[in-house]
């Protein structure tokens, strides 16, 4: 357990969200235009990481479903700001367990002609390490 | 030197428990002009004020020093029972070992040590204190209320009851406020009119109570018992004497087009207006900025129209000057403006509307004559969303910190008043907490859900999107389900954070009343003084001091008259004796106190002096301690250090000083 | 590093009767700590501040002085906190040619209402104080133990 | 009037348009888009985490560029200019993180935050002038119903980004109106249309690219503009294609008159 808060206390660190702001409104949730991809909704990305159950989050698919919109930051009412934590945590599972979401030899089969370069480098800032 | 008492308070644990209250009594014992040290359970109780009075018999005490809570608490008390033991009351001083002490710091030692600093200052300064006498100041027997809402019409009645006189200042045509605009009422479902408006009749036929609408405070001066009001009283351009209330001006005056403030701009109302029906005066107003008269030169038609030739261009801005011994701030509240929140689309949809616009639409007077429908095509609505805490509870930078109280109540009532009047309507609110304390709150909510089907869902919502065909597409979550829900809605009804009514700003800083960050007025004491600014003489009435229903309202209405009968009930005032003092052999006359001096409280007149033997008539300045409020600006501008503040002497701060460096 | 040895700067708090001082009572009473270095002196407004109290305190070994007030606009005597402002103004910039740094001085605005920001004024003060270290220009060495 | 320009990698191979475009319509509006001399990718996503700091360095040396040349620094790629911007406050208000990377950078002179960053657009609302820009405008699109799209990037954090209205944002609007066509206004258009999601999860980028299109073209939207290219290919790849989406520089260049000259 005291790993896991160590996790957490990282996830803070690196997204500079202090989640005790949070109210529980639920707003991200329903501002969240992933919503139905996620098995860990945005509003629960924030309890996760107050009850310091890191491992839940490392392997939840809702780390490689957030699109990075912004909208839960810019209507979040508390300044929790979910979607940093959900970057935050992504970024805890490329870095410490080199568990890569897009593997370099998937690429080429994804590709298409017009795919723009954009695309591809923020696809592999999110996805690898 | 002066013969020290020093009384250190446990009260009970707060002190206690972080100072080491028996440490202080031994240390402060050794000090010089110490004659005495006890310590205490609780001070301010009578065993506490007795060993006061017993110290002072028994060893003579000249000077007392009290080791305990804020001054702000109980300086009051101690100054009280010193005088029970002949002593001047000014002969106390108060050492904050709680508030600025234990209640701040964990570590026993670092407090204890401050404890001991802090009783030090105190003695330091009371060895340099010397008797104080209060003056006496006159009392006007009457009193200003600022605001005809509901909460200044309540206090003014209540005040007049008492038989003093009482002036209400309203700076809209009419009294009435925010309540007058109220279709209904929780949690009884009164009409709001039918209970507000024999209100508004009772004051307006008050002998005791004198209303000035259209008017606003411009200027004041003095201070409790006495102040001076100037109130501007704006052309109306309407001669209140004649006019008969026909309302023959309105129906024939062709500008038409000035969003009714009323009615929340939801329809427009004519230049020449009175803002609603029951109206009281029943007198219109020309507004200026839109009358073709006062635009062009041109038009006339209200005057030709007018039986009674009440109608008067030329009128101008009346300042009345009047004389008050009490004010009561009522000035209430308004809604926020929500362009910051456009994810709700409330500046793209007509649809979607405040709750207090919803109020004019159920209204039978209001835009839509109480028909519910949509203000964009006039078609009934089959479904309709409301949102809480829109602006409400909020940390980031575009709302209110701080819940609005009254919106899980009015939006309770709205669901269910619809239901009620239109079974066909769906009605969904979404919330975060449903908040209800209050008598019979719940058990109204509770029939919201049970009795009428208002379908509650516990979830915010994050966008509506106005659609092609008119309706609007609600995105929120249901947080118990865990679901993101989308569903149509033909309304939006946003239950809008409220805030202190704009003018309230200026208002406190011409009474110097004291303002939070919110632009709530503070209260004196959060719970024990809860209807007092800290400034004497001013009084707070209803949401200016923080938001309420109208309950509340009335009940704090009511508390702030008693308050302020209280004070006019005084035929004469205890002064502050804290005042400026100017030695006449250091002063020279120069006139820069009297420069700076808030209250012009410093005159000057020339005078004999003897200076080391040498008499010549000299130009000094002269403090009136009936007008000196002791701020000690004077104190620091004076060049030759003439002018000292008794009770805060330059001698004082500075032994403080030294003895906080020591 | 002891306890003991460490650095604990004296502080002196001026603070307004109307204002200040019931942000720091407010302070009190929500438990908000801030460091005990500070102490607090009640005036009754900021104008009555003389900047001979704040020289005097330099002289008798403060590390730092800090006063507070009314907001501006705000003054329970309508202006005495425009006179401090001014005259705290010119006295830091005179105290920071004798060699007192400017942050061992600072005015602040607090309201009855600020209990937060009083702890975080007196926080932030403290911290800087202790990172200026002891205060050696203007002290009386004949104060000196 | 001359400007440091940033174009990004996009810009260089798939969308070269929007950058041919920008610069034959900047030379028609009398300014000049100055190439960054050495320029690197911008990352295309603002770094994630907080501690990050060699990922903000490619963005501190193009805003250093700029400021050293005493220029505005002028981006057209939404990413890019999301990336940069926030890197420029990051340096103008986050002590640490202006520290670390001024460390790493080694400047003459440590880097402040002291670049304007403009998109290409606030240059045509805030310098041209939208009424101005009318009055150049040779080839007025009148009639044409066109749908904005601004997506996330550019108005997203509103208080770092202070591009417009977060929520109902109106610069692409008085854009469209400035050369003459019809703005379509419709909700969705600041919402996201799936980004990088769509490399694994298309199904996902289709659902969203639909809704912001039926949306549109509910609202009789005959095309839509957009300031993005991965947002461009989103919508063009991801719907059933019966809304065009351009570039807003190629309507920009058609309505001065000046397409020709880019291609």
């Amino acid at each position: 357990m005291s790993h896991g808060a160590n996790k957490a206390d990282k996830i803070k660190e690196i997204s500079g969200v202090n989640p005790l702001k949070c109210m529980k409104c639920g707003k991200c949730s329903a501002t969240c235009p992933a919503f139905d991809e996620m098995d860990i909704k945005p509003h629960q990305f924030v309890s996760y990481v107050v009850n310091d159950d890191i491992e839940a989050l490392a392997s939840s698919k809702s780390l490689w479903k957030c699109l990075s919109c912004f909208a839960c930051i810019e209507r979040c009412p508390r300044s929790v700001q979910p979607g940093k934590l959900i970057d935050a945590a992504r970024q805890l599972v490329v870095r410490e367990k080199g568990a890569d979401y897009l593997k370099a030899d998937e690429i080429p089969e994804l590709l298409d002609e017009e795919l723009p370069q954009q695309l591809l480098v923020s696809a592999f800032r999110r996805y690898r390490r | 030197m002066q013969r020290i008492g020093v009384f250190v308070c446990h009260c009970g644990s707060n002190i206690a428990a972080t100072v080491d209250v028996k440490k202080v009594v031994e240390i402060i014992s050794q000090e010089p002009s110490v004659v005495h040290c006890e310590d205490y359970q609780y001070m301010c109780s009578e065993a506490g004020q007795a060993k006061i009075l017993d110290a002072v018999k028994e060893k003579n005490l000249s000077g007392i020093v009290v080791c305990s809570c804020s001054p702000r608490m109980h300086e009051g008390t101690f100054r009280k029972a010193a005088e029970r033991a002949g002593l001047n009351p000014y002969m106390v001083e108060i050492a904050n070992i709680r508030e600025h002490c234990s209640w701040i710091h964990k570590d026993m030692e670092e407090a204890t040590e401050k404890a001991v600093i802090l009783a030090r200052a105190a003695i330091a300064k009371v060895n340099l204190n010397a008797p104080l006498f209060p003056g006496e100041s006159r009392v006007t027997k009457r009193a200003l209320v600022i605001g005809g809402g509901i909460a200044g019409i309540q206090t003014a009645l209540d005040i007049a009851d008492a038989g003093y006189e009482v002036d209400i200042v309203e700076k809209t045509p009419s009294i009435g406020g925010r309540m007058s605009q109220l279709d209904k009422t929780f949690p009884t479902l009164d009409c709001s009119a039918c209970i507000l408006t024999p209100k508004m009749v009772e004051a307006a036929a008050h002998e005791k109570i004198n209303i000035y609408t259209y008017s606003e405070v411009d200027k004041v001066t003095g201070f409790v018992g006495d102040f001076t009001v100037d109130i501007r009283k704006k052309a109306r351009s309407v001669d209140m004497d004649k006019c008969t209330g026909c309302g023959v001006c309105q129906e024939k005056c062709p500008s038409k087009k000035t969003p009714s403030e009323f009615n929340r701009g939801l329809n427009n109302r004519s230049a020449i207006y009175t803002p609603f029906a029951q109206a009281i005066p029943n007198v219109p107003v020309i507004d200026r900025d839109a009358c073709i008269k006062f635009k062009t030169g041109k038009c006339g038609l209200c005057e030709k129209v007018c039986q009674a030739g009440a109608i008067n261009y030329d009128q101008v801005d009346e300042i009345v000057t009047e004389k008050y011994g009490a004010i009561v701030v009522a000035t209430g509240f308004d809604t926020i403006k929500l362009d910051n929140y456009d994810e709700y689309a409330y500046n793209q949809s007509k649809d979607v509307i405040t709750s207090l616009e919803l109020e004019r639409v159920m209204n039978a007077a209001g835009p839509t004559k109480g028909h519910l429908e949509r203000l964009s095509d006039g078609k009934h609505p089959e479904h309709i969303v409301f949102v809480q805490c829109v602006g409400s509870r909020c940390n980031d930078n575009r709302g209110k910190s701080y819940c609005s109280k009254i919106c899980c109540m009015y939006t309770a009532k709205h669901a269910m008043l619809i239901r009620d009047k239109y079974p066909d309507v769906k009605v969904t609110v979404f919330y975060i907490d449903v908040r209800t304390p209050g008598k019979n709150f719940d058990e109204f909510y509770r029939r919201a859900v049970e009795e009428y089907g208002v379908n509650y869902i516990k979830g915010q919502v994050g966008k509506v999107a106005p659609q092609p065909d008119g309706s609007l597409l609600v995105q929120a979550s249901d947080l118990l389900d865990n679901k993101q829900i989308k569903m149509k809605a033909d309304m939006v009804v946003l239950a809008t954070a409220i805030e202190p009514e704009a003018s309230v700003r200026g208002i406190a800083t011409m009474l110097t009343a004291s303002i939070d960050t919110n632009n709530f007025l503070t209260e004196s004491h959060a719970k024990l003084r809860p209807v007092e600014s800290p400034t004497a003489g001013i009084f707070l009435s209803g949401v200016c001091q923080g938001p309420k229903d109208i309950p509340e309202t009335v009940a704090q209405a009511g508390a702030a008259a008693v308050k302020a009968i209280g004070l006019l009930a005084k035929d004469k005032l205890l002064t502050n004796p804290c005042t400026a003092k100017s030695d006449e052999l250091l002063c020279n006359g120069c006139s820069v106190c009297a420069n700076v001096c808030p209250y012009g409280a410093i005159s000057y007149e020339v005078v004999q002096v003897n200076d080391h033997g040498i008499r010549e008539d000299r130009r000094v300045a002269r403090v009136n301690n009936a007008l000196c409020q002791g701020c000690g600006a004077c104190t620091v501008a004076c060049p030759s250090g003439a002018m000292d503040l008794q009770g805060f002497s330059n001698r004082q701060i500075i032994a403080e000083v030294d003895a906080i460096c020591r | 590093m002891s306890m003991n040895n460490e650095f604990k700067p004296k502080i002196v708090a001026f603070c307004c009767n109307w204002c200040s001082y019931a942000g720091a009572d407010l302070a009190g009473s929500s438990r908000l700590q801030y460091p005990a270095d500070v102490k607090i002196i009640r005036v009754p407004c900021s104008c009555r501040v003389n900047p001979m109290f704040i020289l005097r305190a330099f002289e008798k070994g403060a590390d730092g002085v800090i006063m507070c007030g009314c907001h501006p606009g705000d003054c329970h005597y309508s202006t005495g906190n425009y006179y401090a402002r001014r005259r705290m103004t010119l006295l830091f910039s005179m105290l920071e040619y004798l060699g007192i740094e400017n942050g061992r001085t600072r005015v602040e605005w607090v309201s009855a209402a600020e209990g937060v920001k009083f702890s975080t004024t007196m926080n932030e003060f403290v911290d800087k104080i202790r990172s200026l270290g002891e205060n050696v220009r203007l002290g009386d060495l004949r104060c000196k133990d | 009037m001359k400007y440091t320009y940033y174009p990004g990698c996009t810009l260089r191979t798939k969308a070269k348009d929007l950058d041919a475009y920008a610069k034959a319509s900047a030379k028609a509006l009398g300014f000049e888009l100055e190439e960054v001399t050495q320029w690197q990718c911008c990352g295309g996503v603002y770094p994630l985490g907080s501690d990050e700091i060699a990922t903000k360095l490619s963005s501190v040396r193009v805003l250093n560029e700029a400021k050293e040349k005493g220029q505005d620094l002028v981006t057209l790629c939404s990413a890019c200019h999301h990336v940069i911007k926030r890197v420029n406050d990051d340096m103008k208000n986050v002590p640490d993180i202006q520290s670390r990377a001024n460390n790493y950078m080694k400047l003459p002179e440590p880097y402040k935050g002291e670049t304007n960053v403009l998109h290409f657009l606030e240059v045509l609302r805030d310098r041209v002038g939208f009424d101005n820009l009318k009055k150049m405008v040779t080839n007025p699109l009148t009639g044409k119903k066109i749908g904005a799209y601004y997506g996330c990037l550019l108005l997203r954090p509103g208080e770092i980004l202070a591009f417009d209205n977060p929520e109902n944002p109106t610069i692409i609007e008085d854009f469209i109106k400035a050369i003459g066509a019809t703005p379509v206004v419709y909700p969705y258009r600041n919402e996201c249309c799936g980004g990088y999601i769509s490399l694994k999860e298309k199904d996902m980028a289709k659902s969203m690219c639909d809704t912001i299109v039926e949306s549109a073209k509910g609202f009789g939207a005959e095309m839509l503009i957009t300031a993005c290219p991965l947002c461009m290919y989103n919508l063009n790849k991801n719907t059933v294609g019966d809304v065009p989406v351009y570039y807003f520089t190629e309507l920009l260049a058609e309505a001065l008159g000046v397409k020709e000259d880019a291609e």
